[in-house]
């Protein structure tokens, strides 16, 4: 019997690996192209073998796209704007994270009157295109004087990112044992000294997920960031986009491919060391 | 300073009134348990008392100071939850100490709390694990240390030891009494135990449903009972009911124990029910009544007698070793002055 | 020394060159290139106007000879720069067409940098030669039979982009070409209801549509150039893109003339449709601003500037008096019949708003797509123009 | 009923919730206030102040392109959510099984998130062509009859935008449902082993109930990403072949930049925000009823 | 068909090893009481038997196969979990049915065995209500109710009554006890209730630190402890332990209670310890020993009287209703056949 378990216990893992690599096979198709487009030779792109392995593979085009690639007058390829995205970056993930983990959690925790109303706007909100707003932020950033700097656009991220945000740290809130939270008001713990002892050790996965979205959400912000960043700030996006995109221009793909990929380096190296924060049972053994 | 008042308490879940219009006086100093039925509301009240519900009617005094509306930590109180409901994130230490660090106290202070309370409840060398890596009666002490160490006006205990060993509750039990004396704060404790309740308390207060039954010592509660619920539900083996009707007289009862009642303590033609505790029934060779031994319990220290007179069933408490089997015909009678006598439809105690 | 921040859209590689061309050009007259690319026209276009909303506009930006920033000038928000066109005489070298879309009520609010003509045919010497086709087309006719040929031969007759705008390009030369000149004009100067009505427009409309019957399953969707790609691997035989798919040729190392053919249109009289950029200029009453911006137009429209920015831009010269020698074969044609008044022709988009030509690509692509009464297309596209 | 001390002990609460309000006042209501004003005007690059009554939204109804992309919004909304989510729980439930590479598995899936579209799009425009893609090499792997031309097809484009949208979102899906995975008790899953439950149903019946708040998330980031998918759409197909794969937010992202049509594209943008208002009151209504019956 | 069969069982949580080869024969049929002190691995022994953890050596045979690396479900197993781990979002009854539901159970027989349970178990009325809405005790019925519609071989029960007031508990006892009758199921019952113990066990098993301290009938274990851990572990108050050393003839006693051991018992100048219960302390004018009273507690039917002989202090149960107080000098005496005597070194019984 429990042979017969050990061997019915290997199939199902067997099938849970196959799920897995399937699906992985899927995701990564995409990326095979263009891993494989971006070391082949424009002539051998035109061929139109998408599938096929490059003849001769050659790292120019990630080279090119790296530093020699042009995106106007310069031709100094992605890296241009990087520094200036580490600047945008930095301050539009912790606020947007922080400002949606208190809101998340006044909001569910203290449900103070009103609060469901204005999430119920916010949440409304969030199904406006962002590109109808820009114009009115335009004008209202102008005359806060801060249209075209740092600020600016980290007040725009701000602006995005809230939706979202609270939305993700309100539910996930919701559903920790309601019983932590009238412990901790017997122990006197006022608004912020609960969130940050109590409630933020907890978040852990969800400031992750937070994390992970909002990186993602910044980095690859293109639109935003070229509004309201102002010209000396412009994100790494721009100077992609710039090589990428073309009406009328010639287009190398093996550069585009490779100047994606660079691009989105920071976002997938946060994916991959994630995981430690993907914690189990964080709320175990608090309450019966 | 720190008694509780509570006036016309009403609570709702929805449409389930949980607590019903409860007037409660608690003395400052006192150590007063709660018993009741399984779902009767006395969690419900603690968490009104603490101030974690909001109440849908009356008033909650504490310290003489209106509180109906403060928040939980300005009633100065402490409490353990029925559920624990322990800091996952925050080791041993850190869930007894979080209540002092967030009011400021002295590092030196906390240290000595918290050991002083880790070495009671016997939590030394856990102090520095989670929740999740305690075994359940590891849990509750740590809710209880918890609470322990703030020192509170008013302790509200949720079944403290409800999941802890005779040996470990029997001390706590008597460290509680004694903190109780030397903290000489009011203590609201809710209990299953019926030791505990007794040897607790200066006052229990029986409810059932919502409503409070009867408020006494223990020795009022357990002897003279104020109706049929409360003897009922306290005293384990339960109180022996015996129905019967009273004589013309006024005193002779019929029924499986026909007795003389005193005179006035019910009226003639009255349908009554006699409550006898088990205890109170004696084996003695010249008792007035008969009656075959159905089943015997031991107890270690006694042993438990279900006998049985005509149709109607006994239990009875026999201390000294004799030796009692199933199927014996034992002679008994019963000590009168501690009898219970209450009215058969309204259930209440007649005197 | 004048800063002129300028805004455009020239991020790839050779339109990179181009617009270095101007930058030294400026450089070289005592000006200061601020280079902000933004990769496409619309995004480009927008940033430009944002900014000005915001009150922090660029010194230039680049927009289309088109009505593009007609809203722009109603609002008082560019400045002229009549004196320099007066003193450079733009006047008298510009052509009409181009005239015609930075002039408003007697004022010059853009200083145009070169035309471009969206239409062209590009032909596979490869393929022509694989289907047997012996001689470029010289009329529409011709055209249809060479695709006849090709379909014939198992190739992709038309190499075609399945986007809006290529279906738009594609349209624009149907109507230029096969329709004429009148009729071209009185559809979108003029926006005649009984030439939209009619039936000449109705044959033009059914010879766009055959043109779709040329086209292989994959196209719609496909990048422009990879439509040229086709033509350069010798797939397909004809394309119908702006002259910027020399660029792509070029980049293959293929040559006019020799690999591929090019043609704005058949026979000696055929139009020749302009379009292009220009460079407006934000208003700003920052004196050392004005200048600069005064400069940048003046530096923009001579005849070295002009040469130097074409032979990399792959457009052509927004005057005829300039040496032609450097450019290509295809520019070389352009330029050449440029200089006849009569046969320059604007683009629709010099004609009607953004609005309409958005309106009209709708109703172009859908019918390119799927199979619409053509005389319902009538109806759409008189509606589309209303 | 609350006092005011407690109003005060509150206030803590409500002063956190500043930004927030100072963000839905200004930023989302301002702006939709003033998008509703400018769909009532006739505005081109720049708003205009005039009032030409309900005209842009008589266009926008009139428009086919505009009904098109509504109905492409539904078909995509509908089937990309159910994509999404069935696939990221199924990822996310084979992943939480405690397998090997855990971690690069994790980012194999979610790493489409962090591509632009521009790049990707193409790659998905080529590898579903049929000249260039999937159909091709199949064939030319000897399976000649093997047909997958959706991308071209009218009918069926909108099939591959979802297609292309799941590949980039699943993984997000899957995130957060690890996360919500991660958080249920393990008590829960000791007390369905013992009960002899099958995973998958534990996973039907117990898990996926408590993830409860974790679907809510999930589903309304999604359907936010819905009506706003444009990156897609115009990285893969440019809202071709023709309109056929077109979707609101192409439409008024065309009428604000390429076509200069402000009041269109903000009327463009009101019709979506009534739309999704229809769909979300009653949903509200019913929850704040059930809310008001049950429990606190 | 269901015994239970553990052999050199031991489990560890990283480096604490809290099952420390553990040998268990639970036969088939039986009622078996698990008891100890809290964190002595009573819920972590359950928690392996059911399969729920993986053990780091030993083997658990259920029904003479042998199911180390069995899944849970396979292992035909009912349990309580001491935390109770309720599906939150089920109501009550489903709850309770679905594992019914899931084996295919025919939905008649599910509905009849749930309506067994909740009648049992008074959760009727709250068959429709979610766990949130239950008190703990309602919540911990619901747990009771989910194991015992499975009608398993094997029934692990940890602590399922330590919620419940003491009429419920008596009564599901009760219950209980008929059930494993009727079932004729194994029962491995976790409780730190001793009455729960004496009157459910078949056999006693006493734990601590996660060894086996002694294995035996409900009496055997509390009339003959096997060391000075058990003896003080079982019985509420606890045995009075009085420390003596035997004289040279390996008989007299010298200390507070000088006495004399039967022969062989003890070896001449061991140092040993004696343990008397209370109920075995008996007053009595002519006893041979005379205390003082320092502290009395009233129990109800009986009264704990705390006394001190020089510095020995004792307690003792007095059943008949004679009055005690504070300060009153008495005469006692003990049962000398129920004493234990224990070697004061390595803590084992002598006999
Ligand atoms: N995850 C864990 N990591 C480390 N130690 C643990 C873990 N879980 C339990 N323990 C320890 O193992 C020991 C046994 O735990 P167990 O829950 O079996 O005790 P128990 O006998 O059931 O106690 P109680 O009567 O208090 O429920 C305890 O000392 C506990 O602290
Ligand atoms: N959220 C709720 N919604 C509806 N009813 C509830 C809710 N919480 C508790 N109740 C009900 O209120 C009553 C009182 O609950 P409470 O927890 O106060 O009981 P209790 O006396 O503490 O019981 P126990 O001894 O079992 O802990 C119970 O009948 C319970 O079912
Ligand atoms: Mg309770
Ligand atoms: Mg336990």
């Amino acid at each position: 019997m429990a042979k017969q378990r050990k061997v019915t216990a290997v199939w199902a893992r067997i099938g849970i690996y196959a799920f897995l690599l399937a699906a992985a096979a899927f995701f990564l198709l995409p990326l095979y192209v263009m891993l494989t487009t971006s070391f082949k030779s424009m002539e051998e792109i035109r061929l139109g073998q998408i599938f096929a392995l490059p003849s001769a593979p050659s790292f120019d085009a990630w080279r090119a796209a790296w530093s020699e690639a042009c995106t106007g007058v310069s031709c100094e390829g992605v890296r241009g704007g990087f520094w200036n995205s580490v600047a945008i970056a930095v301050p539009s993930v912790v606020l947007p994270i922080l400002l949606g983990a208190v809101n998340g959690y006044a909001l569910s925790w203290w449900k103070p009157r009103g609060g469901e109303w204005l999430f119920g706007i916010l949440m409304l909100g969030a199904f406006i295109p962002i590109q109808v707003m820009i114009y009115p932020l335009v004008k209202l950033e102008a005359a806060l004087g801060i249209y075209s700097s740092l600020p600016g656009i980290v007040v725009v991220h701000l602006v995005f990112a809230m939706p979202i945000m609270t939305l993700l740290f309100r539910n996930y809130y919701a559903g920790l044992p309601a019983e932590l939270f009238k412990a901790a008001r017997v122990d006197g713990g006022g608004f912020w000294r609960i969130f940050v002892q109590l409630v933020l050790p907890m978040s852990t996965p969800m400031l992750i997920v937070a994390a992970i979205m909002q990186i993602t959400g910044v980095w690859n912000d293109y639109i935003l960031g070229l509004t309201f960043a102002g010209r000396e700030n412009q994100p790494m996006t721009v100077q992609l986009n710039n090589v990428i995109n073309t009406t009328t221009g010639e287009r190398l793909y093996n550069l585009n491919m490779a100047a994606t990929i660079l691009t989105s380096a920071v976002p997938l190296l946060v994916y991959l060391i994630s995981g430690r924060w993907f914690v189990r049972g964080i709320a175990a053994g608090a309450v019966k | 300073m720190s008694g509780v008042n509570i006036q016309g308490l009403s609570i709702k879940f929805g449409a389930n009134e949980v607590i019903k219009g409860l007037d409660l006086q608690v003395v400052e100093g006192e150590f007063l348990v709660l018993l009741g039925p399984s779902g009767c509301g006395k969690s419900t009240l603690l968490h009104s008392i603490a101030g974690l519900i909001d109440v849908s009617g009356g008033r909650i005094e504490i310290g003489g100071q209106d509180m109906t509306d403060a928040e939980p930590s300005e009633r100065g109180i402490g409490m353990v939850f029925q559920s624990y409901a322990l800091y996952p994130t925050m080791t041993v230490e850190k869930n007894m100490s979080f209540g002092l660090r967030v009011a400021g106290t002295p590092k030196a202070e906390i240290a000595r709390r918290v050991d002083k309370a880790a070495q009671m409840l016997q939590l030394t060398p856990l102090l520095q694990r989670k929740p999740a890596q305690l075994s359940g009666g590891q849990r509750q002490r740590v809710a209880i240390g918890r609470a322990l160490v703030r020192e509170a006006g008013v302790f509200l205990f949720d079944e403290p030891l409800s999941n802890l060993d005779a040996k470990l509750r029997a001390e706590l039990r008597r460290e509680l009494k004694l903190l109780h004396h030397t903290l000489g704060s009011t203590m609201i404790y809710v209990t299953h135990d019926q030791v505990e309740a007794m040897t607790l308390a200066s006052r229990i207060v029986v409810m059932k449903g919502g409503v409070i039954q009867q408020i006494g010592t223990p020795a009022e509660v357990y002897e003279r009972p104020a109706n049929l619920f409360v003897a009922g539900f306290l005293g384990a083996p339960a109180i022996n009911l015996v129905p019967a009707r009273v004589g013309a007289d006024g005193r002779t009862l019929d029924g499986a124990l026909p007795l003389q009642l005193a005179e006035g303590r019910a009226t003639a033609g009255q349908a009554v029910v006699l409550g006898v505790r088990p205890e109170h029934i004696r084996l003695q060779d010249d008792g007035r009544w008969r009656a075959t031994v159905e089943l015997v319990e031991p107890m270690g220290n006694h042993q438990v007698v279900w006998m049985k007179l005509g149709t109607q069933g006994f239990s009875a408490l026999v201390h000294d070793g004799r030796r009692v089997a199933a199927g014996d015909v034992l002679a008994f009678d019963l000590d009168e002055s501690a009898l219970s006598v209450f009215d058969a439809t309204t259930e209440t105690r007649l005197d | 020394q004048l800063k002129a921040e300028v805004i455009h859209w020239w991020t790839s590689g050779g339109e990179s060159a181009a617009a270095k061309t101007l930058a030294e050009a400026y450089k070289a007259q005592g000006g200061q290139w601020v280079d902000t690319a933004i990769a496409l026209g619309e995004q480009a276009r927008s940033v430009a106007i944002n900014r000005i909303a915001g009150g922090n506009p660029p010194t230039a930006a680049q927009f289309n000879t088109t009505q593009q920033f007609r809203d722009i000038v109603e609002q008082g928000l560019l400045n002229n720069v009549d004196d320099v066109a007066k003193r450079d005489g733009w006047d008298k070298f510009l052509p009409e067409t181009v005239l015609q879309a930075i002039r408003v009520n007697g004022h010059y609010y853009a200083a145009p940098v070169n035309i471009h003509n969206m239409s062209w045919f590009w032909f596979s010497k490869a393929a022509f030669k694989k289907a047997g086709i012996a001689e470029e087309p010289k009329s529409f006719d011709e055209l249809f039979a060479a695709l006849d040929k090709l379909k014939a031969a198992g190739l992709v007759p038309l190499a075609h982009g399945g986007q809006p705008w290529q279906d738009g390009i594609v349209f624009t030369a149907t109507l230029a070409h096969y329709g004429g000149r009148d009729l071209y004009l009185k559809v979108f100067r003029d926006r005649d209801p009984k030439a939209i009505m009619g039936e000449d427009f109705k044959k033009v409309l059914l010879a766009f549509k055959r043109l779709q019957s040329y086209t292989d399953k994959g196209s719609p969707g496909r990048n422009w150039n990879d439509a040229t790609a086709m033509l350069i691997n010798g797939r397909a035989g004809v394309q119908i893109m702006g002259d910027w798919a020399k660029g792509e040729f070029a980049q293959a190392k293929q040559e006019a003339g020799k690999d591929y053919g090019c043609s704005f249109g058949f026979g000696p009289n055929a139009p020749y449709i302009v379009q292009g950029d220009v460079m407006v200029f934000p208003k700003t009453s920052k004196p050392d601003q004005i200048k600069a911006q005064q400069l940048l137009a003046s530096v923009i429209t001579q005849p070295a500037t002009q040469v130097a920015f074409s032979q990399k831009k792959g457009s052509i010269p927004i005057r005829t008096d300039v040496d032609v020698s450097k450019l290509d074969i295809c520019a070389q044609m352009g330029v050449a019949a440029m200089k006849d008044k009569a046969r320059q022709l604007g683009n629709g988009e010099i004609y009607i708003t953004p609005d309409q030509n958005g309106a009209l690509q709708d109703v172009l692509t859908s019918y390119w797509n799927r199979n619409i009464p053509v005389e319902k297309v009538q109806k759409d596209v008189l509606s589309a123009l209303k | 009923m609350t006092s005011p001390r407690r109003f005060l002990k509150r206030s803590a609460a409500w002063f956190a919730l500043l930004p927030l309000a100072l963000i839905v006042c200004v930023g989302y209501v301002g702006t939709v206030l003033w998008t509703l004003r400018t769909s009532v005007s006739s505005s081109r690059t720049f708003p205009k102040d005039d009032f030409v009554g309900l005209q842009q939204f008589e266009r926008l109804l009139d428009n086919e392109r505009w009904q098109l992309a509504i109905h492409n919004l539904a078909v995509y909304g509908v089937l990309y959510i159910a994509a999404a989510m069935l696939i990221g729980f199924l990822l996310a439930v084979f992943i939480d099984q405690k397998v090997r590479g855990e971690g690069v598995l994790r980012t194999a899936f979610l790493y489409p998130y962090a591509m632009s579209f521009v790049a990707t799009g193409l790659v998905w425009q080529w590898v579903l062509n049929p000249d260039s893609g999937l159909q091709n090499a199949m064939q030319q792997l000897g399976w000649t009859n093997f047909q997958f031309d959706w991308i071209v097809d009218q009918d069926m484009v909108i099939y591959t935008v979802v297609i292309a949208g799941t590949w980039q979102g699943a993984g997000l899906v899957m995130a957060l449902m690890l996360a919500g995975l991660r958080g249920i008790d393990e008590e829960i899953w000791k007390a369905a082993r013992l009960d002899g439950i099958p995973a998958w149903r534990v996973y039907l019946s117990v898990v996926l109930p408590m993830m409860g708040p974790t679907l809510a998330t999930v589903f309304t980031l999604l359907a936010v990403s819905v009506v706003k998918v444009f990156d897609t759409v115009v990285a893969m197909t440019q809202g071709g072949p023709g309109t056929a794969s077109d979707v609101p937010a192409k439409f008024i992202m065309d009428h604000l930049f390429g076509r200069a049509n402000l009041a269109l594209a903000s009327a463009g943008a009101v019709m979506l925000l009534i739309t999704v208002l229809a769909l979300v009151a009653p949903l509200a209504y019913v929850r704040s009823r059930q809310k008001s019956q049950g429990g606190h």
